[in-house]
Formats: structure tokens, sequence, C-alpha cells
């Protein structure tokens, strides 16, 4: 069984010009011990359907799903404070901007601590002691000295260990991880993914990563989701996925890396992505695909099969070029 | 080159045009009713000081000697002829509150106009300035804010001497300093953006700079206080009016009606109850507007 | 944290020589010769002029005077009042107490009112309960309290008779008053019914004075909560699977109190000036009416002191809010 | 090889930041003696984490200000610590173009607006129309479309500002265009959109690139030349393929290392740098390198190392360093 299943996912938000669907029928799925990217541009809903699992966005927004379950448990029938029990405990989150993620009026122990009062019944020399633990876990030196510390005398990287810190605090299952790196240097954010993924190793948690930065992905975990404008539109093995992408609009991602390119004009993808105002019709992704056609434009896609990625399109690719294509026309 | 150029434009812009500042701007005020009825409320007074000689049914300062201290008409012992009563001199009430909104318009604008000038200019001046200018302007602002506002004021009028013009002038000085600090501070935020360092390698001078790239991207939070300071001098007004320091009886101005009418507080009530209500929906509407302006101007409220 | 203190303390001191100089100059820029000023309508007599010349400094050049009226500010030397003949500190003195016994009140009922229901109403946006709220705060800081405290002194103690109308106590009472204060003096003095009196002639006066604090600190309340809320922290209690009462109350209040604290300073300002009205209206034997009545007595000396005073203590004020801003922001605090 | 169009010597940027009460006043060094030339159509790239000085050095080369110390040498005028002159084709020679799509636009200008402005104030004998054509023109070259000329920034997206942020920064003619970080802020499909578009107009217009970047595999595909600092001072400089080939100083290599690859069939061991960057106001004795690296020896933390090897103000590789990493070792990277 897995241990986190969503189907059919769409998150709608309310605005001044009505409806906006910021994720539309994303299915995730994550085994116990599994490492698995969410990847995509900004506007392709991956925090989106993340935060909803957490519980964490605001009135605005409508979610609906065919199913959500977590380690048995229905999320969607889960009363707040049964599921509270669920969130920080047995899935945890951290997040992009690691310096106002810190509650800038208590100290980092306090913090740390906090988690541990309320899921654990641990006493308060107990708690003082795993926080020490915590602290040296993430390789934060001096972690007693530090336990008193203020978060803005923490710098960015020590943050996100502390972020992590607290994470870690209750021994998650599921940690996610919200762009942990992208306000960080390089140098640091090797630092912050090594640790992730040795902590991932050590404790046998799942951990779902969301990025936009292809180079992570392909370094760090073993299953990669791509979504794009609120779709999921491949999921495939790490391996697989740059060596044969099967979604056009991966194709033409992993081509756009300069790292990749062969000649000295990059190939990109026309246009951007789209907005409240201007969804197509058919494929989302048509209007920028090379590949797309008349039905493309009219008619949206189904997913492919696991051979195929579960490619969200018409003409799934194979080596770089659309299959089907003769059949359908 | 043509490629690129032919591939990022056909798809990228958008088929309905993003709506332009001002509809985008009245979108967001209507949503908030209340401001839409404080525009309204607001509009209705203009209207009122304007037509105030063609709606008064009695000149302001006619005395009735055979009609004093009348009650509203739908009293016991009031009548059709005072709507809404008279006073100890026997003056039509209604016509004196209408009256009075002229006073109250036109204190509201030369305050606002003369706070708001001097306080942008001052505020710009100290947020381009260098540091010891900058240092001086905002430790004078410090010292007249050392100040009650309504204290310095009533100080002020003793010097000048106690008039309606007097009493606008030292309620301007008194708002001033808070266009002072707002402006600054906007100034401040705005200076270090990347547009205003781009206007100066595109070789703007300083006064440029200052007035036609920077101020015109600070005026939202100026207008929205520019708003709520008239409805603060449309207040203190009358409480110099009230305590005798403001307009000059028999001038129908609201805080000296209320003077005026305060001894006789507890046997009739309408003298004290009408000015004071005419004050209190003036400034609400005006506030109601401000905010509703905050609301449409602040993008930063306007997103969450 | 000492830093900061001495930072702030540097903005002080030139601010208070500010303030003495306007002080200063208010008695030299009131139009006409400023000793009859002083010497009130009845004039003098060219003997008295002389002596009041020469006993006032007029006729020392304009800065030795200046600094002669420093030195005797740090020696409590205000001048005298002209109508009284009493020193002018003296006065302030006894007057002080009760303008700070009706600010107090005021100030916490403001306070204890003004939180919660700006942190209900965040947390509430957009509802009906938010709105109503948010409606009686704008209707209250729209208020003009002269008005107002008219309208409290007709329906509760014209119509309804529950309060009295003016002063702080009742007239039968008489006791030493060791404190100023006078709700703690007549519990001293153990008088029947002195204490019962003192805080019914408190009640009106403090809701007039309390309204505007009240309806800004409500409103800023609930503009600082629902910046917080938005924050990236409050998201991560969230996500720790804290409760809304402990999010919204310990993650978001704790931040959101920094700026009302900012808030619930100025309004002391506001509060001194309030209460020159407030104190008017109902009689109060505070600063702000004694400010007023020696305004129109013209009593300038009295003006003058009173100005300097007020403004110190409105200055005393703002540098302790500050302070307590520091600590309540682990920024400042710490490094 | 051209001429050189910049030549920078020594250039030093320090800030003076006051003390408070019993702190003593401290120089935060954010620019610390770097030296380079600029070749028309070519590109040279500074890389560098945050905090290394990498925009003190684009506001300098911009003369938005004055170097403490150093001089710049632009179109054969100098300009050293006393500022430059309010000479306006001086000015107009070097250009900008910002991180940040969002702020670098000023929210009440039409685009048109904000494209004739440089002519406008640099350019008084153009005419109304004559300035109206050539932005029009610009605008098409750099991708937009006519009727985006009456528009307002608000209504674009981060590609097309930073379209209009790159044609503002044509208007004048430069012969230098210093981007900083043109195109972090922008998603990867666009990112590649506004490359290929500055290097088209690189090659047009026979433009001199100061590309300032943190993401190394951009610097790779566009630089000719790369410099790579930390704590404002110069630690290798040379060809692109020497510094991505063979880089000999032990931060540029982890600094290649800690770039994660989009391969992921090649996933390497990487080389872990210790601690994170000082403040620039409290630069380590010796080598400002020496508490973060791993060859660390006696001497780095006493004597600052001095760029070795080829010419440090005109092209050749050369680095700051007393324990090189040997050349063969760095093939492996």
């Amino acid at each position: 069984m897995s241990l986190l299943e969503i189907r059919n996912l769409s998150v709608d938000f309310a605005t001044s010009s009505g409806q906006f669907r910021a994720v539309d029928g994303v299915d995730v799925t994550v085994d116990e011990g599994d490492l698995l990217a969410i990847v995509g541009e900004s506007g392709s809903g991956k925090s989106v359907s993340m935060l909803a699992l957490m519980g964490l966005l605001p009135w605005t927004a409508t979610v609906t799903a065919d199913k959500m379950e977590f380690d048995g448990h229905d999320l969607r029938r889960l009363s707040g404070r049964a599921r509270r029990r669920i969130i920080g405990r047995d899935i945890s989150m951290i997040f992009q901007e690691p310096m106002s993620s810190l509650n800038p009026a208590f100290t980092v122990g306090w913090q740390i601590k906090e988690s541990l009062r309320k899921h654990t019944s641990l006493s308060r020399s107990q708690r003082q002691d795993r926080a020490v633990e915590l602290m040296r876990q993430v390789g934060i030196p001096a972690p007693e000295k530090r336990l008193s510390a203020y978060p803005h005398q923490l710098s960015g990287g020590m943050s996100q260990r502390a972020m992590i810190a607290i994470a870690l605090a209750c021994r998650p299952k599921l940690l996610i991880a919200d762009e942990p790196t992208t306000a960080l240097d390089v140098t640091i954010q090797a630092q912050i993914l090594e640790l992730l993924t040795g902590l991932q190793e050590d404790t046998g948690m799942a951990m779902v990563l969301i990025t936009h930065d292809m180079g992570v992905v392909a370094e760090t975990v073993e299953r990669v989701q791509v979504q794009y404008a609120g779709q999921r539109v491949e999921l495939q093995e790490v391996q697989g996925l740059f060596d044969d992408p099967h979604h056009p609009y991966t194709a033409a991602l992993l081509a756009a890396l300069p790292e990749r390119a062969t000649e000295r004009k990059l190939p990109t993808i026309p246009g951007v992505v789209p907005g409240q105002f201007d969804r197509p019709a058919g494929c989302l992704f048509s209007p920028r695909c090379q590949f797309a056609d008349a039905r493309c434009k009219a008619e949206r896609p189904v997913p492919a099969g696991p051979a195929m990625g579960h490619a969200l399109c018409h003409y799934p690719l194979s080596h770089g070029h659309p299959t089907g294509k003769e059949t359908a026309a | 080159m043509t490629d690129t150029a032919s591939q990022s434009a056909s798809p990228a812009t958008t088929p309905t045009a993003p709506p332009s500042r001002l509809r985008e701007f009245w979108s967001s005020f209507k949503e908030n009713r209340g401001a839409v009825v404080g525009l309204f409320v607001f509009l209705a007074f203009l209207l009122v000081a304007a037509l105030a000689p063609i709606l008064a049914p009695y000149a302001p300062d006619a005395q009735y000697r055979d009609a004093l201290l009348v009650p509203p008409f739908w009293q016991d012992g009031g009548s059709t002829r005072f709507l809404l009563g008279t006073d100890a001199l026997g003056r039509d009430l209604l016509s004196r509150l209408i009256y009075g909104a002229r006073f109250s318009f036109f204190i509201g604008v030369l305050v606002v106009t003369i706070a708001t000038t001097c306080g942008v200019l001052l505020g710009v001046i100290a947020g381009f300035a260098p540091r010891i200018i900058d240092t001086l302007i905002m430790r004078l602002m410090d010292i007249v804010l050392s100040f009650p506002s309504l204290l310095l004021a009533l100080v002020l009028v003793a010097i000048l001497g106690p008039s309606l013009l007097n009493a606008m002038i030292a309620i301007a000085v008194v708002l001033q300093p808070h266009f002072v600090r707002l402006t600054r501070a906007a100034v401040l935020s705005e200076r270090s953006k990347d547009y205003v360092t781009a206007a100066r390698i595109a070789g703007g001078r300083p006064l440029r700079i200052m007035f036609k790239t920077v101020l015109p991207n600070c005026l939202a939070p100026i207008i929205v206080q520019a708003a709520l300071s008239f409805s603060t001098a449309v207040l203190d007004t009358a409480a110099l009016g009230f305590l005798g320091m403001g307009a000059q009886p028999p001038t129908p101005e609201w805080g000296t009606m209320l003077a005026e009418a305060r001894e006789f507080i507890l046997r009739a009530w309408w003298v004290v109850t009408f000015p004071g209500l005419c004050i209190l929906i003036t400034v609400l509407a005006i506030n109601l507007m401000g905010d509703g302006l905050r609301d449409a101007l602040d993008p930063k409220l306007k997103r969450s | 944290m000492l830093s900061f203190f001495i930072r702030r303390l540097g903005t002080f001191v030139p601010t208070f020589i500010g303030v003495t100089v306007v002080a200063f100059a208010f008695i030299r820029l009131l139009p006409g010769d400023p000793i009859l000023l002083l010497a009130g309508e009845r004039g003098v007599s060219a003997e008295r002029y002389e002596m009041l010349q020469e006993q006032l400094g007029f006729n020392q050049p304009i800065w030795k005077q200046y600094i002669d009226y420093v030195a005797g500010i740090f020696q409590g030397d205000l001048g005298t009042s002209f109508v009284t003949k009493r020193p002018v500190l003296d006065e302030f003195m006894a007057l002080f107490p009760a303008t700070v016994e009706l600010s107090l009140c005021a100030i916490i009922l403001a306070t204890i009112i003004g939180i919660p229901a700006g942190v209900i109403a965040a947390v509430n946006r957009g509802k009906f309960f938010d709105q109503a709220l948010m409606s009686t705060a704008l209707v209250g800081y729209s208020m003009p309290i002269f008005w107002w405290a008219l309208l409290l002194i007709i329906v509760f103690s014209g119509n309804l008779g529950w309060t009295p109308v003016s002063g702080r106590i009742g007239l039968m009472y008489f006791f030493d008053t060791p404190t100023g204060f006078m709700l703690i003096d007549s519990l001293l003095s153990g008088q029947p019914g002195a204490f019962r009196s003192a805080a019914a002639h408190l009640i009106l006066p403090t809701v007039a004075l309390a309204t505007i604090p009240l309806a800004v600190i409500a409103r800023q309340t609930r503009s600082a909560m629902l910046e917080v809320l938005g924050e990236d922290y409050v998201r991560t209690a969230r996500a720790k699977g804290m409760s809304p009462l402990r999010v919204n109350g310990i993650h978001a209040l704790r931040n959101a109190m920094i700026p009302v604290i900012t808030v619930i300073g100025l309004s002391v300002g506001t509060l001194l000036a309030g209460a020159i009205l407030t104190e008017t209206i109902f009689s109060w034997p505070g600063i702000g009416k004694w400010m007023v009545d020696s305004i129109f007595r013209r009593d300038y000396q009295v003006v003058q002191g009173g100005l300097l005073l007020i403004a110190l203590v409105v200055m005393i004020v703002n540098l302790i809010v500050d302070l307590l801003y520091g600590l309540f922001n682990p920024k400042i605090r710490k490094g | 090889m051209s001429a050189p169009v910049l030549t920078a010597s020594n250039l030093k940027r320090h800030y003076e930041v006051k003390g408070g009460f019993m702190q003593p006043a401290a120089t935060l060094r954010a620019l610390d003696g770097a030296s380079f030339t600029l070749t028309p159509g070519k590109t040279l790239a500074v890389v560098g984490e945050s905090g290394s000085g990498k925009s003190t050095l684009a506001r300098v080369v911009t003369m938005i200000e004055p170097p403490t110390e150093g001089e710049l040498v632009i179109g054969g005028k100098k300009i050293g610590p006393e500022g430059a002159s309010r000479d306006r084709d001086l000015r107009a020679m070097v250009q900008i173009v910002f991180q940040d799509p969002y702020g670098s636009l000023n929210p009440r200008q039409t685009i048109g607006q904000t494209l004739m402005e440089p002519l406008l104030l640099n350019r008084p004998e153009i005419d109304r129309k004559e300035r109206d054509r050539r932005a029009r023109d610009m605008l098409s070259m750099v991708g937009l479309r006519p009727e985006h000329f009456d528009r307002y920034p608000h209504m674009f997206s981060g590609g097309q500002r930073q379209r209009v942020a790159v044609a503002r920064a044509l208007m004048l003619e430069p012969k230098i265009l210093v981007l900083d970080e043109p195109v972090s802020a922008l998603d990867l499909s666009i990112q590649s959109q506004v490359l290929n578009l500055l290097m088209d107009i690189q090659e047009r217009m026979d433009l001199a690139y100061l590309f300032i970047s943190h993401d190394l595999s951009v610097v790779r595909h566009i630089a000719d030349e790369v410099m790579v600092i930390y704590l404002g001072e110069p630690v290798e400089m040379g060809p692109k393929d020497v510094i991505f080939d063979a880089p000999r100083h032990p931060y540029t290599k982890a600094l290649m290392s800690a770039t994660p690859m989009a391969d992921p069939s090649d996933r390497k061991e990487r080389i872990k740098l210790e601690g994170e960057l000082p403040s620039p106001m409290a630069k380590p004795e010796g080598c400002p390198f020496n508490p973060r690296c791993w060859r660390r020896q006696e001497i780095c933390l006493s004597v600052e190392p001095e760029l070795q090897g080829g010419n440090p103000a005109g092209g050749g590789h050369c680095f700051a360093c007393h324990n090189p990493v040997p050349e063969d070792e760095t093939a492996a990277a």
C-alpha cells in the first residue's frame, strides 16, 4: 500500500476576477521511503497541491479530490483536530524562504520544542535533549548555544537547517521540501541537499522534493513528476526522464537547458504559461508545442500508460518522435 | 533574431488585454460597499455645500424672536415651519447646518492643500537630501509631534488670534508632519528600486528623478493620507470652534454651533444633537472613502 | 539593546531642545508687548513694568534670555501664574494626577477591548463579525468626542440619572489626597461610598476619552494581524499542526503586537489632546482644562510652562514605548 | 582580438559602516581589487555567491558609484575615485540590465515612455518624431509587438519586461552592456528566449558584455571569459573552457562541483565546502577562502595570495592560490 495516494486533486482560488484553477486533476503517489520530485515552472501548481495536502491553503481556495489518503487515513474526512495530529508529526514540510519561515519572536529552541510538546509525551528535559540531538543531526554547530538564538541571528543556510530540525522533530513518515534550496547559494545548496538525502536514507522516511531546477532533480531523486499549468504531464524514473522524455513539454524543457545545448543558439519554448484568462480549450501545452495539431487544440488528452511515463499527451514522444499520430490521422 | 521575435510575439500576449489602471482601481474600489456609500454621502455633502443658498429655507443668521428653541417638527411644540427646530436666538437650525457644510468643505480643502503641499515637498527633500538636512527636517517634525495636536493648534491660535482662518492654518501645521514622514518613507523605499537607478543611468537629473520618476510612484499612500486628513481637519476645526478658538459666533460652523448650544444640553437636545451628527456623518463618509482608497491603492493589502 | 537605548536618547535630547525653543518663542511671538500680555488685562504702572522687565529678564539680549530660561527649567523654575501667583510647576504637579488617572483608565479600557476585538476581526476576516466590528470602530474613529461626551451626558446623566455630570467626586466627601489618584485616595480614606462616588465620576469621561484610541487600536491590531497572518512563519506554525488558537494567539499575535505597541504609544499624545476636550466638558480638574482656562485667562506664563511639561510627558512616554518595542522585538534586543 | 573598450585596474569599492555605541566604525570591503578588460563582441562573466561583490562591481562599472580605489578607462576616458564627469557620451557608453524584471521598470511610465526617456535626456537634438520611431524600432528588435508601445509594465510577464529592459539599455547605442543576473528571475523556458536575444544582439551590435551570474550552466553557455570572485576579490580568471575544464583555484573547483548537473547518470561525489561565506566586514587574514578550503596550508592563514599566471589585466588564465589544484586532478572534474 502507498504511504500517500492522491487522485484527481483540483484546487480553485476565488479571485476578484473569477475562479482560477491552480491545480487541475493531479495524481500523486508516494510509497514508504520513496524519493519523488515534483518539477515545474511558476504557475505549474507544484507547491499548491502539496499545500492542499497539508491543509495550508487560504480560505479562498477550494480543494476537491477523488481520493486523498495518507497512511490509511482519509484526509478528506478527517476533522481539523484529527488532521492536526498527523500534520507536523507524520507529514512535515519545509519551505523556500528559510529566513522568513521561522518565527522572529521566538528562539530556535522554543520552536523545535513546541512541536515536541504538541506531538510527543516527552518530559521537559527529554525535549531539551531531543532538541540538542536534532540540532546536531542537521549539522548546526554548538547546538546547546544555538538553541537560544533568535532566527535573525542565523544565516540562510543555518535557518534552513533549523527548519529541517523542526520538521524532523517527531520522526515524520513523509517530508515535503518545497524549493528548499532556491533561496540559497550553490555551495550551501549542496550542503542542504546532501543533508536531506542523507537524513532520508538514515530515517527511511519518504520525501517529496518540489523544485524548478532540473540539475537538482537529476542529482537527488529517484522518480520525477513533471507539472505544467496545474496538470501532471509526466511521471517517470529519473534516468528515463532525462534519457527519453515522453511529454513534449518535458522534452522542450530539457532541451532549453543551456548545459544540454549543442549549438550556441538555445532551443526555446515559445510563448508563456497560460494564465487565468487564456487557458486553451484542448491540451494546455498545445499553443507552445511544436508537434501540436488540430486534435491537440480541440481535445483534452488523457494520460498514456506507464510505459509512456503517464504522459498527458495525444501523441506521447518516444525518443523525440511523436507516436500514434498516423493512426489518429 | 527574427526567429526569436516571431516566436515570442505570437502566443505571448493574452487575447483579452488586462484592464487599465483606472478600471482596475475602480473595480476594486467598488468592491468595498462602505467606500461607495461614503463616496455618495460625500458627493451629497459637496452638493449641499455648493447649493446652500438654494437649499436653505432661511438665511443662516436670520433671527425669529417668536420662535426660540422650537423643537423639530415631529416633537410636541414643533412645526414644519422649522423642520429641525430653532436655536436659542430663534435661528433655523436646518439652514445653519446647510450653510455649515460650506465651511466644513472649505476648511477641509484648504487645510489638506496646505498640509499636503508642504508635507510632500519636505518629505521628498528629506528622502533625497544629504543626511544632515534629512535629520534636521525629521527632528523638526519630531518637535511638532511632541505636542498634542489640539494643544499646539490652540496655542497657535492664541498667538495668531482666534478666527476660522487661523484655526485652519494651525491645523495644517499640526497635520503636515504626518505627510512628511509618510512621503519620506515612501520615497526611501522607492528610491532603492532598480527603475530609479535605471533613470539615473539614463541621465536623469536629481530634480527630474525626485519629482518625475519617484514621486508619482509614492502617491498612493499620500492620497489616502490626504483623504483621512480631510476628516481630521473637519474634526479639529470643529473642536477648536467648540472651545471658542475657531470660527466665532454667529458663523454657522458646526463646532461653533455646538459650543453655543452647550448650555442647553439638558433642555433642548436638538441644538446639540444635529450639528454633532453632521460632523460625524461627514467625517465618517470621508473615512469610509479613505479606507476604500487604501484598499484599492495598496497592492499589499489588495492581493492578500 | 544598550546601543539602541543610547541611539534613542540621541534623538531625545535635540527634540527636547527644540521643544524648549518652541516654548521660549511662544511668549515672544504673541502679538503685543510680552510684559503687558503677561500682566494681564488690567495693565501695569510704569514702575511695575520696569520691575517686571527686570524680573523676567526681557531687557537682556535674546540668547541670554534663552539660556536663563533653560537654566530655570533645570532648576524647576517655569515661572509663576499671574492669576494664582503660584509657581507653574506646583500647579502642574497638583493637577497632573487627575489627568494621569483619567488617561490611564482610558488607555486600559481601549487596550483590553481594542486588542481582542482586532484579533477576532482579523481571524474572521470578511465575515459578519469582522464587518460589524470594523464599522463600529470606524464610527468611533470618526467621532467628534466633544459631541460624543455631550451625548453621553444627555443620556446617562440627564435622561437616566446614572452618573454625575462633572468633577472627580461628590461634594460631600472630603479627605486628604496623598497619591492624587481619586480611586486610590477614596479607598484609603475609608469613608463609606467615597470609592463608589469616585468611580461613578470617572466612568463617562473615561468612555469619552477612550473612544478614539479604542477604535485606533482595534483597527491597527486587525491590520497588523492580517499582515502577520500572511507571513511564512505562520504557515510554518500551521504546518507543525498547531491549533488555530495557538497559531493566532501566540505565533501571530506576538509579532502583530510590535506595531500595535507603537500605536498605543502614539495614542498617548491623542489622549492628552482628547483630555483637553474631555476635561473641559466634564469639568475634570486636570491639566487639559487648566491649559484651556489659562489660554482664555491669558495667563501666558502658565501656557508656556504647561506646553513644555506636556511635551516632555509625551516625549517620555514615547521613549518608554520605544524601549518596550525593543523588548518585544528580538531583532533590536539582540544584535 | 580588437582593442578593449573598457579596462578596469585594481577596482575597489569600500563602504564605511557607522559604528553604534561602543562599536567602532568598520569598513565593508564589498569589492577589493578587480582588474579586467572588456572587448567588443565578447562576454566576460563574473561568477560568485551572494555577498561576493558582483553587484557592487556592476554599480561601479556603470558609474552609479565611483570606485574607492583603482580606475576605469572607458573609451579612453579615465574614471577614478573622484567619480565620473557628467559626460553624456561617456555615460551612454555603459548601460545595465537588472535582475528583477518587476522592479526595474517604472510602473507609471508606458513602455514607449520608458524607451524614449534616455533619448529625451541625452539626445535633445533628436526630435519627438524621431524618438518615437527609434523606440518603436527597438521594440521590434527585442521581439515585442508595436501595440505594446502604449502599455504599462504591469501588463507584461517577466520575460517580456526583461526584453523591455534590454531595449531601454540599447536606446543610447552603448558599447558595453552590464547584465546583472538578467535571467535568474525567469522560468527556464523563458530564460532561453532571453539568452538567445542577448547573444543575438551582441553579435549584431558588437557589444561588450559584463555578465554577472551565479548560474554556472548559463555562464558556460554565454561567456567567453570567466572571472570567479570571492569576498570581493577575483580568485580565478581565464578563458571559459579553461576555467570550466581545468580550474586551479579550490573555490572554483568546489563551485563547479556543487553545481548540480542535469544528468542523473553522473551523480558525482561533491566537494563539500565547510561553513558559509564570511561577512565582508570581517575578512579572514591571509587568503580570504582559507576557513573553508580543503587544501589549506600554513601560509594561507597569513599571506594573501596574488593572482598569478597569465596577465591579470589582459586575458590568459590566472588564479590566486598558494596550493592550487594540480592540473592532472582538475581534468577529472
